[in-house]
């Protein structure tokens, strides 16, 4: 009986003890800053040099992108072009400093003009004749050929210092004209930002005053840390859905977050089919792949009705884009399809094959969540119309070698985002693998369609060769776009005002506050 | 003074029964989950995420999918590759271990070196950095865990071979005029693979965890296969809304391995009087 | 007494070598070319040029032979330098001992965690012997070692962190957020250490000298901890290295889940971003810190046990 | 008479849960030791007689359950408790433990597991308490005390662990000493040496000693008298003339002819294990005199003269 006693307190003096070590850290922990200093802690999915949107804390843009995909002046607040998109006159902002001290003016945006375009995929490049310094704020820049879409592609044009650039479009010195100064970097890790005092957008002037910028690579650790209050905002820099479908009911349950899930900008998620190689060579299957997957099912099961279902290349609200839907949901041709390229279930397996081969297809995704669920989904679809799917999940690393040697026959693929014409510059005139898998550039009549729809000025002329576009991706399908991903954010409750902008790399923090 | 009730013999016995059945239970459920779950792989999205009920008792996941027929289906994968790479590890343990131990010398120097080296490396590093060089896959799996696996029987059958070698009836053996090899298979090898058992049922649980580690980790089986690793990982996203998605899997890992462990454990201490005697 | 504790030491230098050697190895055969791979993280929006390609070949040599590669990346480790990070441009010691500290905290609090508990645990097992408690300890005991360290993270997350808000889910902000991983790490480890605990503890309250101790007049608590804890700390101690070991190993995945910026998780990714200088130079100081601590610890069981300790005099 | 008596036991019975059933390691045993008498407790290993020292002492392992009468000094010890026990012990019993080579913990310092000794009997200041431990180590003949304080365990013989043992048991003012197997394994000439540390500790204290061997020489050569035991009881108790040169129960007998100057002529078979008695006479398989009922019946105690006692139906 005594040594009963003795237990519990034996016991007693444990919990005490590993309490009490609890108790005195959780007592170190810093009160949150005062109301003047306003600290937002952004929970990042990649290094902060290295994802494209938290340059845009930093420096400044050549042109705005606006709501209809249109340009509004910035750091270029008038332009001038001649009739047949030949010649333009810019007129820079004055009175804009770096954060160093250093003046911009027309030399440094020559300089941006020049330097930036190749690694920006911005076509004007291929045109560029000269850039003709006028005086201080004036440019002038000559085309050789006409080129109408040189305004639009200013706005990816992020302006750094000359001498602050290597030869390889790195920045090496993160000195920018921007609302932020980046303080202290930990590649992989973290940043930190504080205000520019002496931003020159005076009504962007943020409310933050800092920024801690945490890198949490993994999705599920992303969705708890906003969820415990570890960090205050996720998916605020970067363009695509940091975290799985499945949390987003669940996240706008919580009373302690809010969800903003952005309407109009955000990405079409595409699979991509090596045409080049493999089963998938037969337009046929292509097609019977295309149009036998059930897009408004994995909507709504897998991904939790946020996704929209699509079979769209780019958004409805491009002024550009395809009129109606491409290939729907359609089991019947799907499967005549099929037939029609001689497949059949000869052996009453429920897959097809020919010539005694089974039809598989090897389906390579990265590993995330959604991935690892649609590609069960697509396995399940697909086996309805008799073709097997091999899914194989790799990491990031070893899926993009292997799209890159073109080792698959489904996959992963980049949507088409940034401004359409440059995507078109990228990846619509490729015919070979890169680390997004197959590009579209399908046939020549694609070059020429691109180098169209980038010189002209004339809208007409562009949407006719838009719309020759979507019907070649239509016929060909070379990709499938399955959904359209909103961006979505992820905030504490007590923070107002996050905006989603027109750029989707675009991370506008002027009207945020946190209550 | 305190009365303890102390368990007689019987009762022990009992529990072993008791012990046993349960795990005999398990493993046909396990081994033949093909057969009794046939549809574990089935979709339907009708089912998706439903909680614990009469007709689930761990609840479905997110493609509906009945998730007590998943865990037995994903710990047969689990049985079958840690069974497979605990033979092939145990066959080139007690290889190793036997000449190592019954050669001696310069032999026995290198391989306890090899042993070293190969006990400086974590095993679930080494692993992924083998699986980098050979690429992520179930074969690569089973390959690399066995080349961390056969250490620990190389260990044990090193020593027992030397407490062999030094017996009567291998001097015996030996001053007949038998050679190595003779000695080697007819008198070491039969004896030193007993006190290997009990290692060896350990190891199965080993085995079951580490492939499970490298799945959550992403390193290991490929979906749609369940596998109780990539189940808890999945799981991880559905922690909130779903948790049972967590508990299914970890219930019944945690018993087969446990049972498996007890196993274990009850066979050495069959092996192991001396230990019972202790206990009086 | 030195005499030993030098060849100790000596004979381990074979041992790194060859963890050089398989660390180097390892990553020389897996595929990708490391020029390459370099290029797109050193310019990752330029497209491959073929001289480029050469350039950083050049540069990283690859092209000489398997022999003269490893010499001068062993070279290299001699003077401390492991080279750059392919990824980071970092210098690979630099990020090493930015890292190594989390990964040490946090071996370092499961350690203690694990002790703790172990003795906590084992001495109350070994009092009550057969005991309800003792069976209910038991119990616990082995199904907590048949449970994956990650699920048990994954459940205390959900617990402490998403339910109850006690602790954080990610990242290190303060010394508070070792206690949830270190816990795991403690807990999944401590299973063994209740258990040698345990035996032990009830191995030496049958010996000889317990005995003696008992008829002399002395108390139970004084027993134990005059006598039984002194003899039951050297395999405390062995366990406590092989624990530490296992830790350092283990505490990748705890790492990769709690999002601690250690050395586990940064090796993992390195491998997969296929940063050859990283991991190379990680696996090689893995190797070198799990020899370096199985070493201490024979060096410590030399201070600790009088008998080993006269063994050791005599042999000089 | 009571007064006379150090230690009384009646009807001790001690026995051990096991999972194979009870184990009954001491059964009805009535022992009296006199003051300065030096009394044999004889018997193979695993009779229960070392279990009958540690009950006197309460110093069972857990799962052992002793009953029946202990009267030390005219105190009953049954009804004591761990802490009033502890008084006992070492103060006013002391004890060598058997096997000397583990009876000291190799990890501690001699001079330490000897201050605990003096600390539990009185609390003395350092430099006072290390005079009394050389003190008593010369008393036990020690030639360099203060070496042996400052040394461990392993750099001592066995005959020396023995006599630290004993010092041990020294500080106190014992009225009993039970050395349990002090010869157990030993040479002639430490088994000399052993007998020399007794009789330095009976010079010193002049205690009556419980001397539990199996080494019938040595007891004999010993002691006053010798109570002989056998599965568990006591067969046969009386002075050491009695025993030597009248012994009336066959295993006694036995034992005398096993003894190397006789003979070595063991006795056939092996004692009945403690869990399953069987209802006769304990020895009954293994006695050439053994008759039926011998088989059937357990038999008692009986007095043969004053001093000497039988159990066996053949006299």
């Amino acid at each position: 009986m005594k040594k009963g006693v003795r237990a519990l307190a034996l016991l007693v003096i444990v919990a005490v003890l590993v309490t009490g070590f609890t108790g005195c850290t959780g007592a170190k922990a810093k009160d949150k800053a005062s109301a003047t200093e306003q600290t937002l802690v952004v929970g990042a999915a990649k290094d902060f040099k290295n994802g494209s949107e938290p340059k845009t804390l930093i420096f400044d843009s050549l042109t705005d992108s606006l709501e209809d995909m249109s340009s509004g002046p910035r750091l270029v607040t008038e332009w001038e072009k001649n009739a047949d998109f030949t010649e333009y006159t810019l007129k820079l902002k004055e009175g804009v400093t770096f954060s160093n001290g250093e003046k911009f003016n027309a030399q440094v945006a020559k300089f941006n003009i020049e330097y930036w375009p190749v690694y920006r995929d911005c076509g004007y490049i291929k045109k560029l004749k000269s850039i003709e310094v006028i005086d201080d704020k004036n440019l002038k820049v000559s085309f050789n050929e006409s080129y109408g879409n040189f305004i639009d592609e200013l706005s990816k044009i992020w302006v750094t210092l000359p001498n602050a650039v290597d030869a390889k479009g790195n920045i090496t010195d993160w000195t920018g004209t921007g609302p932020y100064v980046l303080k202290d970097y930990q590649a992989d890790m973290s940043a930190t930002l504080i205000r520019n005092e002496t931003y020159w957008r005076t009504d962007k002037m943020p409310g933050i005053t800092k920024i801690d910028y945490k890198v949490i690579t993994d999705e599920n650790s992303r969705v708890m840390a906003v969820k415990s209050g570890d960090v205050d905002v996720i998916g605020l820099t970067e363009h695509y859905t940091v975290m799985p479908f499945a949390d987003v009911p669940d996240l706008q349950a919580n009373k302690d977050l809010q969800v903003s899930i952005c309407e109009d900008y955000g990405t079409i998620t595409t699979y991509s089919l090596n045409w080049a190689k493999g089963v998938c060579m037969d337009q046929n299957v292509r097609k019977a792949i295309a149009l036998g997957i059930d897009r408004d099912m994995l909507c709504s099961t897998v991904l939790y009705g946020v996704a929209e279902p699509t079979s769209r290349f780019v958004l409805p609200t491009y002024k550009f884009s395809q009129q109606e839907e491409g290939l729907k949901y359609d089991l019947t041709k799907a499967k005549a399809a099929l037939e029609a390229s001689g497949y059949k279930d000869g052996d009453g397996d429920g897959y097809v094959e020919k010539d005694g081969q089974k039809l598989s297809l090897k389906m390579v995704v990265s590993d995330t969540q959604v991935n690892r669920s649609v590609g069960v989904f697509l396995q399940d679809a697909l086996k309805k119309i008799g073709i097997a799917v091999d899914l194989q999940v790799f990491d990031a690393t070893t899926t993009k070698t292997m799209l890159k040697a073109g080792d698959f026959d489904l996959s992963t693929s980049h949507p088409w985002t940034g401004t359409v014409v440059s995507y078109l510059y990228w990846r619509g005139n490729l015919n070979t693998y890169d680390d997004y898998g197959i590009g579209y550039g399908v046939n020549d009549e694609m070059n020429t369609l691109t180098e169209t729809v980038s010189v002209t000025g004339d809208d007409k002329v562009r949407e006719e060769a838009f719309n020759k576009i979507w019907d070649i991706q239509n016929d060909f399908v070379a990709g499938v776009p399955l959904y359209f991903s909103q961006r979505i954010f992820v905030a504490q409750s007590n923070i107002e005002g996050l905006k989603f902008c027109p750029n989707t790399a675009e991370v506008d923090l002027s009207e945020v506050v946190i209550k | 003074m305190r009365k303890y009730k102390v368990k007689t013999k019987k009762q022990q016995k009992n529990l072993i029964w008791i012990w046993s059945g349960l795990l005999l239970i398990l493993l046909i459920l396990i081994v033949f989950s093909p057969y009794i779950f046939p549809d574990s792989n089935t979709i339907n999205y009708e089912l998706q995420l439903q909680k614990p009920s009469f007709q689930h008792w761990f609840g479905t996941d997110e493609f509906g999918r009945d998730l007590f027929s998943r865990v037995f289906n994903g710990m047969r994968t689990s049985l079958m590759y840690s069974l497979i790479i605990e033979a092939i590890a145990l066959t080139i343990g007690l290889a190793i271990g036997l000449l190592s131990g019954y050669l001696g010398g310069k032999v026995d120097g290198f391989f306890n070196y090899i042993m070293n080296v190969f006990q400086a490396f974590p095993t679930t590093i080494a692993a992924i950095a083998l699986i980098a060089v050979l690429g992520t896959g179930d074969l690569t799996l089973i390959i690399v865990l066995s080349v961390m696996g056969w250490v620990a029987y190389a260990r044990i059958v090193r020593s027992e071979t030397l407490i062999f070698k030094e017996r009567d009836f291998v001097l015996g053996a030996r001053a007949a005029g038998g050679s190595s090899a003779y000695i080697l298979g007819k008198h070491i090898f039969p004896n030193v693979l007993l006190p290997v058992l009990p290692l060896a049922t350990l190891m199965i649980g080993h085995g079951i965890m580490a492939i499970a580690s490298l799945s959550f980790l992403g390193f290991g089986v490929q979906p749609p296969n369940a596998e109780i690793g990539l189940m808890l990982k999945d799981s991880a996203t559905f922690i909130s809304r779903a948790p049972w998605l967590l508990v299914g899997p970890g219930i019944v890992l945690a018993m087969v391995v446990a049972l498996i462990n007890a196993l274990g454990d009850a066979i050495r201490d069959k092996m192991d009087p001396q230990k019972q005697m202790m206990e009086i | 007494m030195k005499k030993i504790i030098i060849n100790r030491v000596l004979m381990i230098l074979p041992t790194v070598i060859t963890i050089a050697f398989l660390a180097f190895s390892i990553m020389y055969f897996s595929p990708g070319n490391p020029a390459e791979i370099l290029m797109r993280y050193r310019n990752p929006e330029g497209g491959t040029d073929p001289a480029a390609l050469a350039h950083y070949e050049e540069m990283l040599g690859i092209n000489d032979p398997f022999l003269t590669q490893f010499e001068n990346w062993g070279a290299g480790i001699l003077t401390g330098d492991f080279g750059e990070s392919f990824k980071t441009g970092n210098p690979v010691t630099e990020e090493f001992f930015y890292r190594i500290g989390y990964t040490l905290m946090l071996s370092f609090t499961g350690l203690a965690f694990s002790l703790v508990i172990g003795i906590t645990l084992g001495f109350l097992s070994a009092e009550f012997k057969d005991s309800w408690l003792d069976n209910l300890l038991r119990f616990t005991q082995s199904l907590k070692m048949s449970i994956p360290s990650f699920w048990l993270a994954l459940f205390f997350i959900y617990i402490f962190s998403t339910q109850l808000r006690w602790f954080s889910a990610f990242g290190y902000n303060s010394p508070k957020d070792l206690i949830l991983p270190g816990l795991v790490l403690g807990l999944s480890n401590s299973s063994r250490m209740v258990r040698l605990v345990r035996t032990c503890i009830l191995e030496e309250k049958g010996s000889g000298y317990v005995y003696t101790a008992r008829v002399k007049g002395l108390s139970e608590i004084q027993i134990f901890f005059k006598h039984i804890l002194k003899n039951i700390t050297l395999p405390i101690i062995t366990l406590t290295g092989v624990s530490l070991v296992s830790m350092i190993g283990g505490s990748l995945i705890i790492e990769n889940i709690f999002g601690l910026p250690g050395i586990g998780t940064y090796l993992v990714s390195a491998i997969v971003a296929k940063d050859y200088p990283v991991s190379m130079g990680f696996l090689f100081a893995y190797g070198v810190i799990i020899v370096f601590i199985n070493l201490f610890i024979d060096i410590v069981y030399q201070f600790v046990d009088p008998r080993v300790r006269d063994c050791a005099n005599a042999e000089i | 008479m009571q007064d006379d008596a150090v230690l009384k036991i009646t009807n001790l019975n001690t026995y051990f849960q096991t999972p194979d059933g009870n184990v009954s390691a001491v059964c009805d045993v009535d022992i009296e030791i006199k003051k300065g008498e030096i009394v044999g407790l004889i018997g193979e290993t695993g009779c229960g007689k070392s279990v009958l020292g540690e009950s006197v002492l309460k110093v069972l392992p857990y799962n052992a359950i002793a009953n029946g009468s202990i009267l030390f000094e005219n105190s009953e010890l049954m009804g004591y408790q761990q802490k009033q026990m502890r008084q006992i012990r070492g103060r006013k019993i002391a004890v060598i433990p058997q096997n000397p080579s583990e009876a000291l913990n190799p990890l501690i310092k001699n001079k330490k597991q000897i201050y605990e000794a003096i600390d539990h009997n009185d609390k003395v200041k350092g430099t006072e308490k290390k005079k009394q431990a050389l003190r008593l180590l010369q008393k036990m003949h020690f030639k360099e005390p203060e070496k042996v304080l400052d040394s461990y365990p392993h750099r001592l013989s066995g005959g020396m662990k023995q006599r630290i043992l004993a010092a041990m048991g020294l500080c106190g003012n014992p009225s009993l000493l039970i050395a349990d197997e002090p010869t157990k394994g030993l040479d002639a000439i430490v088994r000399s040496q052993v007998i020399e540390t007794l009789m330095l500790f009976k010079e010193n204290t002049g205690t009556a000693m419980m001397l539990i061997t199996h080494d019938l020489n040595f007891a004999i050569k010993v002691c006053d008298r010798i109570a002989v035991m056998y599965a568990g009881e006591l067969i046969e108790v009386g002075s050491s003339d009695e025993i030597f040169n009248n012994p009336l129960h066959p295993y006694l007998m036995g034992l005398f002819l096993a003894q190397p100057e006789n003979g070595l002529i063991p006795i056939e078979g092996a004692s009945p294990s403690l869990i399953n008695l069987p209802p006769g006479c304990r020895f009954h398989d293994r006695c050439e005199k053994a008759s039926e009922k011998c088989e059937r019946f357990h038999p008692e105690m009986k007095k043969t003269t004053l001093t000497h006692e039988v159990r066996c139906w053949n006299l």
